[in-house]
């Protein structure tokens, strides 16, 4: 095995240190040289899961310590399909933002690119870890990226929004080292396999403060309402591209992160039923909070908010078809969001005001872009045949595999309503009376590419789902699989 | 006070108000019977058999459209109802002048008024008939020497029958249809074609009197 | 390649190539969306046997499509009707911007209108329902739409609720019966309306929306009439039947007869529901301004008589829907047209502003006038036969002794809004502006008298409809349908000689016209609308006496409880009072950062503890 | 061949006496109103001499096509209407076309004129003939419901929806149908009431208000062949009603023509006498404005016509 | 040292109850800090002192009574059962360098608010709400 799960973190780490150096070689090393590291992260996974799917999952220990007392970073194919997907979207969010970033007001490029790339490089991280506390110093590194790029335009609401920011993280991060404390002190251990091995032993009571500390923690990384405040802010606040990682990547990272302490160590009764109603009602809240936003940004974010209840919801229903419909749509999700940030940026950029108000016409000025957002804003209520279509459709059969019939229902009737506000705005974009000067900022021709690149993947998977509906499903086995993850890891001898 | 100028005043008057012998003759010129033998549709002898049937139907289905002008239009009220029931003589009132035969002038004509009442003929559809109430239709009346009514109808519109009093009642009214009755019979009722044939004629006098002039320039049926 | 694979390419083909033709010539789009829509026309009427079917998968679904009996039907009138609208489109949509975007748009809307009767899955129906949504969404709002949040998004919103409504349907039906195919969950009664009765109700919501039953119909007719006129002919011609074939659809197990005395109360509610759509349709046609809106309500009101006549569930209410069907896109295709005609050459269609059209355009006029015929349901024009059969169907056949009452009263009514149309567009007096308008091109006017055509001859040999019909009732399970050429039969035998009928009139209008032309013909006199009697008095050149506005106050006073009821306030107040229900939501995100992290302890808190209740 | 020819000749009689019996019952109100009124009246036979003038009149004014053309509706709409009513149940000439055509049909076909007519109206475009048709129309939702619910019941107590039938029907039991559905029949006459255009319900054509209403444009040749269609249809309604109701005519036993003879006997006294019912309302009421008619048509008659399906139900078996 | 160690011994349980009692005032002080006080660098410190708070804690579990520093040195490789269990606090030493990155990134963000605001009170940073 040439190329191991290492790579991801050391590669981005070992860039983020160099690029100050090299940027005294060539000034455009701190755009180019994340890029790069991304993409190789993208060749990374591409290699993992390849291999993963002849020879099964790779648990790589760290420092030479065997499993359980060492740091073990694991590719299942759950763990590698998000990894995977979380890599692709981050180059290509780089790409987007390769001309981009040339814009930026107030703020340097080379602790942008860093950052940007930190964070990318954290949530991969998040993801493979198979270690608590490690997952713990990663969404840390995760955070800090994060806080700091959404302060990082130096304007007044964007160091509002990161200090927000910033104080929930901070209670996010004193919680689940609360967590991981019960944990540790019950199970001696802080590998996540043989947590869940030892978790039965546990008294039931600490179990459940201890679940309950790690809820309210990753609920926060998770945006699970009322734990979300932070979200409309930071995503209205930060450069596009980040908003656009936040919820292609981070959101991701932090669904990940809830769902593997819930669902693999911990074995609670009723957390299903909890994920299942805060994942309504943070899809509810958020999308009702979305409807009278007057702030495109931030009516991408609740909307990115809602979809993360959605996901959480089918996470909740807890069977197979529902794992495999959550998943699919964080897939979709990360896709179609970021479509979305990336042409509503380019809204932005051109009319110099983030409200909605003013894309009035804005087609005229911006065909291609306008296009791509009504397209996103079609995919992301879920029409067909666009990708967005099918994860609703399999998370709404696996609520009715369990008979719930109003959570079916209410989960349309939150739809329409997002349906409402996304078209609104289409309408405008298309419709309203356009005021204003010709355009000014064309879209580049990399920011094309990475446009065009997600909207194809939105239509071609609208049209033949059957392309990534197999790796899906063995993510979706592999996440239920409980005890041959704990088996594997434990067992793997490295 | 000046008497003689008051005098003057009043002789200037009566100057105007009695027509000197010059303008009798003129008027008389101007009331020249146009409409005698020019107007005849079809004489009694050379009826055809369908002329006659076709006249009996005439003379028996008058459609009546009263225009009420003057103290003559309270005398149609009574004619038509029971005590003098004109209905018996097939006389029915018409709503339009689309739908009627017969155009009754129930007293004076202001200018104002003669402009609708000429329209109104206008309307009309041929054969048509005029009957004219009164003496205020045949030479002004008591409004001979107002400004603004005409003197005689008969410059204007071709009348077939004079109906005289002031008012008449309703039993020279009923009188007057069944003259008018026997000249549709004989074919001598011939108003309408009159109209057409003297048109320029009528036109000139009627220009006279109507000072706005809006009509259409062609007399088109 | 399968054949209905390559139509469905075509259209993509085509509205891909319109969108992309825009940016070289917007004269070429319109041609080439018609020759496209006609390529797949001629593929489908030559190539495409009924019965035909092929089965494939998709997302690990069984996905079937083909054509029954049935589909074909509906397949016809989409056909038809589009290339027809397609080709008026023409020189309609001429000169007006965003063309490629047009009929790009419109060729998708075929698309999936024709996937949807060609699905025979449910899946491919939700899909194909939805792909038709909102491309027809695009075209509503084609028409440079300032207040978008009002009225294109209402017709978004009410598609959505039924959409949603389906697709709530078609999950359960794959859960409780575990097919998805159409056919193999009526056979296993999954619309019997017995044991899991949400499935056909959820269905027949979403079918009814499209259908623009009460009390969703308030999207109708503000999208009807604010679309261009060259789609409204395919919106409330063949798209809003999209709805009937839908409901016919769930309806198949009651035709099947596998247990008629259980619908009973659904299909009583729905044929209520029907009738009360037409009549409110109907008496807001009739105080309609606008000769599209008038139009707009005018439809609703016919897919309420379209619906109770699905609703009967006897063989004359079913063939009497069909026949609606056609004819109803028939003639109100021609409507529009010709509303979208008067609109092009005189600008608006506000009948308070235009007036005295038909010297200008007598070719319109008498397409608009047979068309008016048709709609009032008069002899001997297409409509009457399908009034004839509803109401026989309701008489003889089903025991809805009042609704037929409501259907009539909507239909009689129907003839004021008839009458308001003609005399406001094309009668009284001709406007000064008017005055230098011309006839409709050529291209406009061919598919109008087509049109015109076939609601004439179905009138009288109405057998020509009837035959497709009659199939597609076998095919949705009914047996033995009989019909002949061109006469009419009830269930008592009674008949109606269509043919005999039209020839009787036919050879009464001959003999009277001749008479009435000949008889004085040099003294009878064509004269212009000026010269009226109106009391001597002569209506100047800017005079216009036509009456236009309050067209039918006696009826309106006298109607006035039924007027009171207006279901657009309500639901805009639903709409309303929720968002403001939404924003006390909102105000939840104060915006104060240690709100949230209070919002964070509290949670914390109250999960520690409830979670005995919570986590058992 | 010979039946078509007998068909033909058939027609023509049937058109012939309708007109003729319709023009005379329109003479015979004005005389009968006249002699209310304590006049002499015109003579009975005036309608014909105002036909005849109407024809003879030397110019005509058309407005337009429709227009001219709106006569021929009314024509039309007369004699397609007439032909499918049985005006002598079981005759040779007044037979026609009545197996061929139905109720509902009838219903359309008798409005059809009207609205052939409203267009004409419409084009001429004078003010009072609109307000006249919109006057009209909207009455027509008025009386069209009662007529329509008394209709519907007599359909559902016999099955039938064919005129012919019911005349069968009240031949073989001998009871006239006025007798077995009461509520239908009074339903019938008060909605009859308002298609006659009688008072109280004349406002459509109120002279001294409309001009004579729709018509105010039409005069000779026009006005005279509306007049005919107006006889023509006063005749129609008549027979419809005795068909429906009083159990038409010529139901007898003579052979040939002594058979029709009487039949036309027993129908003009029967139209006469059904007919003198609007007249004699007309003589003694004042006008109803629209609204009011509206109303007054959808309060009793409306409700006769409902007690009539419900009567209809009960005696059909429904409810047991 | 040995007198500590005695001493320790003596006040066990006493010093057990002010090592955990401390560490749980710290956090229930750094909350307060945080959920009550207005000013921008209160907060800042209170999650700070909330941060220590936790990490005392999470030492005071990791101690085991008597135990020796957790290296292995030669001579000493039996060492492992009276060792204070070293992982805690190999967490601690990293979680109070994150605690540090991020206290000193909320400073800098306060300054840069203070800046733009000319205030500290957090109650007037709301221009982002609803």
């Amino acid at each position: 095995m040439v190329i191991t799960p290492v790579h991801y973190i050391v590669a981005p780490l070992i860039a983020a240190f160099a690029i100050p150096l090299l940027i005294k070689i060539h000034k455009d090393a701190a755009r180019i040289v994340p890029g790069i590291v991304l993409f190789y992260n993208v060749i990374v996974s591409l290699f993992l899961m390849n291999h993963i799917a002849e020879h099964g999952m790779i648990s790589e220990t760290l420092a030479g310590w065997q499993a359980p007392w060492g740091i073990n970073l694991v590719v299942t194919p759950f763990t590698g399909f998000l990894a995977t997907m979380v890599s692709i979207l981050g180059f290509i969010i780089w790409l987007y933002g390769y001309r981009f970033k040339r814009t930026l007001k107030g703020g340097e490029v080379k602790y942008y690119e860093i950052l940007q790339m930190m964070m990318i490089a954290g949530s991969i991280g998040i993801i493979i870890t198979g270690d608590i506390f490690n997952m713990f110093v990663f969404i840390e590194i995760v955070g800090i990226s994060a806080f700091s790029l959404t302060a990082f335009y130096r304007s007044r609401d964007g160091a509002e929004a990161g200090f927000k920011y910033l104080l929930i993280g901070g209670f996010a991060s004193a919680f689940l080292l609360l967590g991981i404390l019960i944990i540790y002190t019950q199970t001696g251990t802080l590998n996540m396999a043989q947590i869940a091995e030892r978790m039965p032993d546990v008294p039931q009571q600490m179990k459940i403060v201890a679940l309950i500390f790690f809820l309210v923690a990753l609920g926060i990384e998770a945006e699970m309402f009322p734990l979300n405040g932070w979200a409309p802010d930071a995503y209205s606040q930060a450069p596009s591209p980040t908003s656009a990682t936040f919820a292609a990547v981070v959101s991701v990272a932090g669904v990940y992160a809830l769902i593997r302490v819930v669902f693999t160590m911990f074995d609670v009764e009723g957390v299903n039923n909890y994920l299942m109603v805060m994942g309504f009602v943070t899809m509810l809240i958020a999308e009702i909070a979305a409807i009278s936003q007057k702030d495109l940004k931030r009516m991408l974010a609740y909307s990115s908010v809602g979809q993360v209840g959605l996901v959480l919801i089918a996470f909740g229903i807890g069977s197979n078809l529902a794992v495999f419909g959550a998943l699919f749509l964080m897939l979709n999700h990360g896709v179609i969001k970021s479509l979305l940030f990336m042409a509503g940026s380019y809204f932005i950029y051109n009319t110099d005001d983030k409200k909605i108000k003013s894309l009035n016409g804005i087609y005229k000025k911006l065909p291609i872009v306008s296009f791509f957002f009504a397209l996103g804003a079609l995919a992301i209520i879920g029409f067909p045949p666009f990708s967005g279509f099918w994860s609703k459709f399999y998370i709404l059969i696996s609520a009715a595999d369990e008979k719930y019939v109003f959570l079916i229902i209410g989960i349309l009737l939150v739809t329409i309503i997002e349906l409402t506000y996304y078209l609104r705005v289409v309408g405008r974009i298309y419709f309203a009376k356009q005021e204003g000067e010709p355009a000014s900022h064309k879209p580049s021709i990399n920011a094309l590419v990475a446009m065009s690149s997600l909207a194809l993947f939105i239509i071609v998977i609208g049209v033949y789902p059957d392309l990534i509906m197999p790796h899906i499903q063995s993510a979706a086995d592999a996440l239920l699989d409980k005890s041959n993850y704990i088996q594997q890891i434990l067992s793997i001898k490295n | 006070m000046d008497n003689n100028k008051n005098i003057e005043q009043v002789s200037k008057i009566k100057t105007i108000g009695i027509p000197t012998q010059e303008e009798i003759k003129q008027a008389q010129i101007d009331f020249s019977p146009r409409c005698t033998s020019a107007g005849r549709v079809n004489d009694k002898e050379t009826q055809k058999m369908v002329e006659y049937i076709m006249n009996f139907a005439r003379k028996h289905s008058l459609f009546v459209l009263a225009y009420g002008t003057g103290c003559g239009a309270i005398e149609i009220p009574a004619t038509m109802t029971s005590r003098y029931d004109a209905e018996r003589f097939g006389m029915r009132g018409a709503a339009t002048p689309r739908q009627a035969d017969v155009l009754l002038i129930t007293g004076y004509l202001s200018t104002k008024t003669l402009k609708r009442v000429i329209r109104v003929y206008e309307q009309m559809q041929d054969p048509k008939y005029v009957i004219a109430f009164g003496s205020c239709t045949i030479n002004g009346g008591m409004y001979f020497d107002s400004y603004n009514t005409i003197n005689a109808l008969d410059r204007y519109l071709p009348v077939d029958v004079y109906i005289a009093g002031c008012m008449p009642r309703p039993e020279s009214v009923i009188n007057g249809i069944v003259k008018l009755q026997g000249l549709i019979q004989n074919g001598n009722a011939g108003g309408g074609k009159c109209y057409k044939d003297n048109l320029d004629w009528y036109r000139e006098n009627q220009q006279k009197v109507i000072k706005n002039w809006d009509f259409p320039d062609d007399y088109n049926w | 390649m399968e054949i209905i694979a390559i139509i469905l390419l075509i259209l993509l083909v085509g509205s891909m190539l319109t969108f992309l033709i825009d940016s070289f010539s917007s004269k070429l789009t319109g041609i080439t969306a018609f020759l496209f829509s006609l390529a797949a026309s001629v593929v489908f009427f030559t190539q495409i046997p009924s019965g035909y079917q092929f089965k494939f998968q998709l997302a690990g679904l069984d996905l079937q499509w083909g054509l029954t009996d049935y589909s074909y039907y509906f397949a016809y009138i989409i056909f038809g009707m589009s290339v027809l609208a397609l080709l008026y489109s023409i020189k309609y949509m001429e000169g007006k911007g965003r063309l490629g975007y047009f009929y790009g748009s419109f060729l998708l809307t075929i698309l999936g209108m024709f996937g949807v009767v060609i699905s025979q899955d449910f899946v491919s129906l939700f899909i194909f329902w939805e792909i038709m949504t909102w491309a027809s969404f695009l075209l509503v709002i084609y028409n440079a739409y300032y207040k978008v949040k009002t009225k294109g998004v209402k017709y978004m919103i009410f598609s959505a609720i039924g959409a949603y409504a389906m697709l709530t349907a078609i999950v359960f039906i794959r859960v409780h019966y575990d097919t998805l195919l159409i056919s193999e969950a009526i056979a296993k009664g999954a619309f019997n309306f017995e044991q899991y009765i949400y499935i056909p109700i959820f269905l027949l919501l979403g079918f009814s929306i499209k259908a623009a039953v009460m009390p969703f119909h308030v999207w109708a007719p503000s999208a009807y009439s604010k679309s261009p006129m060259s789609f409204t002919t395919i919106f409330s011609g063949a798209m809003s039947k999209m709805g009937v074939f839908g409901i016919g659809l769930v309806f198949t197990s009651i035709y099947l007869g596998t247990n008629p005395e259980n619908f009973y109360w659904v299909r009583t509610i729905l044929g209520w529901l029907g009738g009360i759509t037409a009549v409110m349709g109907t008496i807001y046609a009739l105080i309609q301004t606008d000769a599209k809106k008038l139009l707009a309500y005018s439809s609703v009101a016919q897919l309420g008589y379209i619906v109770v006549g699905l609703s009967t569930g006897t063989k004359l209410g079913i063939m009497a829907a069909l026949y609606l069907t056609v004819i109803h896109a028939v003639f109100k295709g021609a409507l529009f047209m010709v509303a979208g005609a008067v609109e092009k050459q005189a600008g608006t269609t506000d009948m308070t502003k235009i007036s005295g059209l038909i010297r200008r355009m007598p070719w319109t006029f008498l397409v608009a006038l047979v068309s008016i015929i048709a709609l009032a349901g008069m002899p001997p024009v297409g409509g009457f036969v399908g009034k004839w059969l509803l109401y026989e169907a309701l008489i003889t056949e089903s025991n809805n002794y009042i609704l037929v009452v409501v259907v009539f009263f909507s239909s009689t009514a129907a003839f004021l809004y008839s009458y308001r149309f003609l005399y406001g567009l094309f009668l009284g007096q001709e406007e000064k502006d008017t005055k230098d308008v011309k006839e409709a091109p050529i291209t406009m006017l061919i598919p109008m008298l087509i049109l015109m055509i076939i609601a004439i001859v179905s009138g009288a040999v109405p057998g020509l409809i009837f035959e497709p019909a009659a199939k597609a009732m076998e095919a949705i399970g009914f047996q033995d349908v009989t019909w002949q050429m061109s006469s009419l039969t009830n269930l008592w035998g009674d008949t109606t000689n269509l043919g005999l009928i039209s020839m009787l009139i036919g050879a009464v209008f001959v003999i009277v016209f001749v008479f009435i032309t000949l008889k004085g013909y040099k003294n009878t006199k064509d004269v212009g609308t000026k010269d009226i009697s109106t009391s001597g008095e002569i209506p100047k050149e800017w005079e216009n006496l036509s009456f236009q506005q309050d067209f039918f106050q006696p009826f309106q006073r006298a109607a006035a409880p039924l007027y009171s009821m207006n279901m657009n306030k309500i639901w805009k107040n639903l709409g309303e009072n929720l968002e403001a229900f939404f924003g006390f939501f909102r105000k939840l995100y104060t915006g104060n950062g240690q709100t949230y992290a209070l919002y964070v302890v509290i949670f914390l808190v109250v999960l520690l503890l409830f979670k005995d209740v919570i986590f058992s | 061949m010979e039946g078509i020819l007998f068909k033909i000749f058939g027609a023509f009689i049937t058109a012939l006496l309708a007109f003729t019996v319709g023009m005379l019952f329109g003479g015979l109100r004005r005389k009968v109103i006249a002699r209310a009124q304590n006049r002499v009246g015109p003579p009975v036979y005036q309608n014909f001499l105002d036909l005849l003038k109407l024809q003879s009149k030397t110019t005509n004014i058309a407005h337009g096509f429709m227009g001219h053309m709106a006569p021929v509706w009314i024509i039309i709409a007369a004699m397609t209407t007439l032909m499918f009513i049985p005006v002598l149940q079981g005759d040779l000439w007044f037979e026609n076309l009545t197996m061929k055509g139905d109720l509902i049909f009838l219903l359309y076909m008798m409005v059809f004129g009207n609205l052939g007519m409203a267009l004409g109206a419409g084009q001429s475009g004078n003010p009072n003939s609109v307000l006249g048709v919109s006057r009209g129309l909207s009455q027509l939702v008025g009386f069209e419901i009662p007529y329509f619910l008394a209709i519907t019941a007599l359909m559902l107590q016999f099955q039938t929806t064919t005129i012919a039938e019911f005349l069968n029907i009240q031949a073989e039991t001998g009871v006239w149908i006025v007798l077995q559905n009461p509520f239908a029949f009074i339903a019938a006459v008060l909605a009859s009431l308002g298609m006659f255009m009688y008072a109280p319900f004349n406002i459509v054509g109120a002279p001294a208000e409309l001009a004579s209403g729709p018509r105010a444009e039409f005069g000779g040749k026009y006005l005279g062949t509306m007049m005919t269609g107006g006889a023509v249809f006063a005749f129609i309604k008549l027979v419809l009603m005795v068909d429906l109701f009083l159990g038409g005519a010529g139901n007898n036993n003579l052979e040939g023509i002594a058979g029709t003879a009487v039949g036309l006997l027993e129908l003009l006294l029967k139209t006469f006498l059904f007919y003198m019912i609007p007249v004699f309302v007309a003589i003694v009421s004042p006008r109803y404005r629209t609204e009011q008619a509206i109303r007054f048509f959808w309060k009793w008659p409306t409700f006769f016509g409902i007690l009539a399906i419900v009567w209809a139900l009960y005696k059909n078996g429904t409810f047991n | 040292m040995m007198e500590f160690q005695a001493l320790f011994e003596q006040y066990r349980d006493l010093i057990t109850i002010a090592v955990y009692g401390t560490a749980i005032a710290l956090i229930v002080i750094g909350l307060y800090a945080v959920l009550m006080k207005k000013h921008l660098v209160k907060i800042v410190i209170g999650l700070s002192i909330m941060d220590a708070g936790i990490h005392l804690l999470f030492v005071a579990i990791g101690y085991i009574s008597g135990g020796t520093a957790p290296i292995f040195s030669p001579g000493n490789e039996n060492a492992g059962a009276r060792m204070v269990d070293p992982v805690p606090q190999a967490l601690v030493l990293t979680a109070i360098v994150i605690g540090f990155a991020v206290t000193a990134l909320a400073l800098s963000l306060v300054i840069r608010l203070y800046k733009h605001h000319h205030t500290a009170n957090i109650d007037q940073l709301n221009s982002l709400k609803w």
